[in-house]
């Protein structure tokens, strides 16, 4: 069966390490800090300007001027930092950030994504997106492997207004994990129950399935 | 030298019909409140804006679009607001799209009196159309010029009567790179104290950047997603 | 996540003869005095040091002079090392002498990704030979790269375990856009405290660019030039 | 006679304007501190990172972290701020510093100016005046008018390394006050008891004596 959100979400916090930096998105990114394994330590930085993202607040104790990038109302944590703006970039620029983790519209075989723009329908902006795509030294895509319609969103080619080059370095899917090399997509995992046949059928860019692939385990 | 006002009227009664102006703040986290009031009030209009966000339909700029006083937006994040949607599909209304991170950059620059900056965002995409670009390192890098504003508005937790200024927690997002950034610089504060009160060790925008400087009242301080947990 | 060490020796263990060091400071003041010492009592040479100044002929960064420890030194004040003064006119040592913003920009821009920045400074002189120039509203400015340094070694006044700094007055001058700058970053501190004991506010160096953090010992912080008021 | 060091001091002090940031180089600009107009508020900037100079501390008050870009000990003052030397030199460039005032060893009739090196004999490095002197908006340069040789140091270009290109707006030095115009050196005032002949004989590059020309005032 494929993976629900909450899964996905699951599955991509085992590829968290101790002491990693971590940029969320929004969507079933944020679900990812339900899951940070036991024994490590991942700090959460919030492009807004927030080092050491806590959880919600306890009702009542909500304050306007604390929020995280997609607006809601956050805590910090003992040692977290407060910067500006620019500041929070140059940390995605340079590398510091170990791993992005933000969802998709599309993906291309090359690791190009489109998630920012319907041309003629949405018209909400890029907000960091294409910043984190452009510079974040590692990223991982949580995304539906299809659409409503059942058209793969895993593409030769995006579709859509891209929002970055050849960056996307890993896919969880409802459907499994997928590397991007230089050979495609690689499916390195299957979600229990999906058929490599299923996978196969719903990926329309160039698929390559791993000799050693197994099932997802948590 | 006296840069302390009395209120927002008088602090932007140079600010006219045409001009540009920064507005910092992060959806509607640390937005000057007392100035987008008094613009609203003072109806001057064909106003180019440059903010994060343009805030929700009936509150923050949002204010300013209901009352179509903007010819332009600038902006990284305009999803909040469905009137900005309207004026921008029906042509009304001009925007630019700024990745979120360049936004922050260009109005850190012009802050540093440096005229433009080489960033990755963008390359391949829509914002890479017409503009410069340069490869270091193997890398294709965008060119980026710095914001020119007649005016940046910020709001600040304290400030002192010599413009020096601290933030709270994430309210302070593009407001100290605004405050470096206007060609004049209004700062309207929770708090306004003498000089010596604030640490000069902890000042997050030094007084040099800051013109002029009021009090302000009446902040509403909106919360657009309020999450909570529950006490257990 | 354990940034934290010992002392200098083990801070400084993975650096070795041949690499690139930025050292925090401006004059004597907020320079890393441990780390200093530990560098010439490990004995590494053929260094390209970065730092504003070289120190005095018996203290700071003069005592690698001493020991010949350096190749290379990027300042942009050096009149106060008779050392220094001879090393260079002999040949001994290669120095390139940077206006001073543009030394600060220079590890800036490295902490922010932004390969290179336009500036003024030095147009026109000997500092634009051999350098790429272009022309914005009128004026001439020079292309200048972002420093590239294996290790970035600052000064702090507190810090914590996760890596967040703040410094005492004019001895913050270049640590903390060195601390953004560095592959590697370490941190020395006069108070290392728990996470926690730090207000998130009024942080200057966020932990993410801190590497390896650890509390300082013997501090003598020399005083260069000591000018005093009599009581009246 | 010619001004003393204090009286050139005393003379750019008449400069000041209420609500001034003032950048003050090492040597006679220094000493400008001390004859600020009664009734004139001014800031001064340590570019080290410091607005808000005030005086040396008092004696067993020195505090080694507290330096100006001389390396004094010095103090702050209520409403001082501290910040990096990028921020520092930004609010340089950005024009946000209303007035410098430096030394010159040489400075030419189109503005250029020479103050940071003497080949094969001193190098002791630039610091931050070239960055002072492009991107300041307003500059006085403080200086002796020849040398100890009595050679000009007013020149029609400068022999010396150049540290910044037409960047000199005005010259206090002992025999008068000049701005730098299209024209050259504009002799607007002169000291007391000096001849225009004399300042005439000591300024070798492109000299006019202003129609309103007059013995300075303090």
């Amino acid at each position: 069966m494929a993976l629900n959100k909450e899964q996905i979400a699951q599955r991509i916090a085992k590829e968290l390490q101790d002491g990693f930096y971590v940029n969320l998105g929004i969507g079933i990114p944020t679900m990812v800090a339900n899951y940070i394994p036991s024994g490590i330590n991942v700090v959460l930085q919030s492009e807004n300007g927030l080092l050491g993202m806590g959880p919600f607040p306890f009702e009542g104790d909500e304050d306007a001027d604390l929020i995280n990038a997609g607006k809601q109302t956050i805590t910090t944590l003992p040692g977290s930092a407060i910067f500006d703006s620019a500041t929070s970039f140059g940390m995605i620029r340079s590398g510091r950030v170990n791993l992005t983790v933000l969802g998709a519209m599309e993906v291309a075989e090359n690791g190009d994504i489109a998630n920012w723009k319907i041309p003629g329908k949405m018209v909400k902006g890029m907000g960091g997106a294409m910043d984190l795509v452009a510079a974040a030294k590692n990223i991982i895509v949580a995304m539906q492997h299809t659409d409503k319609a059942g058209n793969s969103k895993l593409l030769p080619q995006c579709t859509l207004p891209i929002t970055g080059l050849r960056c996307v370095k890993k896919i969880v899917s409802d459907l499994g994990v997928f590397d991007i090399t230089e050979n495609g997509f690689v499916c390195r995992e299957y979600a229990p129950g999906v058929s490599i046949e299923e996978i196969k059928s719903k990926t329309a860019g160039k698929l390559t399935i791993a000799d050693d692939v197994k099932e997802i385990t948590f | 030298m006296n840069k302390v006002v009395a209120n927002a009227d008088v602090a932007i009664k140079d600010i006219e019909s045409g001009m540009t102006i920064m507005f910092g703040g992060f959806g509607l986290c640390g937005i000057p409140e007392n100035c987008i009031r008094a613009i609203v009030n003072k109806g001057i209009d064909n106003l180019t804006c440059i903010s994060n966000n343009a805030g929700v339909d009936d509150f923050g700029i949002g204010l300013m679009l209901q009352k179509k006083q903007l010819k332009k937006m600038i902006a990284s994040y305009v999803g909040e607001n469905a009137e900005f949607e309207r004026q921008l599909l029906s042509g009304e209304l001009d925007v630019e799209l700024v990745p979120q991170g360049t936004l922050a950059t260009r109005c850190m620059i012009a802050g540093y009196g440096i005229p433009f900056v080489p960033v990755l965002a963008g390359v391949g995409t829509e914002v890479a159309e017409g503009k410069e670009t340069v490869v270091r390192n193997g890398r294709q890098y965008l060119i980026e010029e710095a914001f020119d504003a007649d005016f940046a508005i910020v709001k600040a937790w304290k400030g002192d009567t010599m413009g020096n200024l601290i933030y709270k927690d994430t309210a302070r997002n593009f407001n100290p790179l605004m405050a470096m950034a206007g060609k004049i610089t209004i700062a309207e504060v929770e708090e306004l104290v003498a000089p010596g009160e604030l640490d000069p060790n902890m000042i997050h925008t030094p007084g040099i950047y800051v013109n002029q400087i009021f009090q302000g009242t009446d902040y509403e301080k909106r919360i657009e997603q309020r999450t909570v947990r529950k006490r257990s």
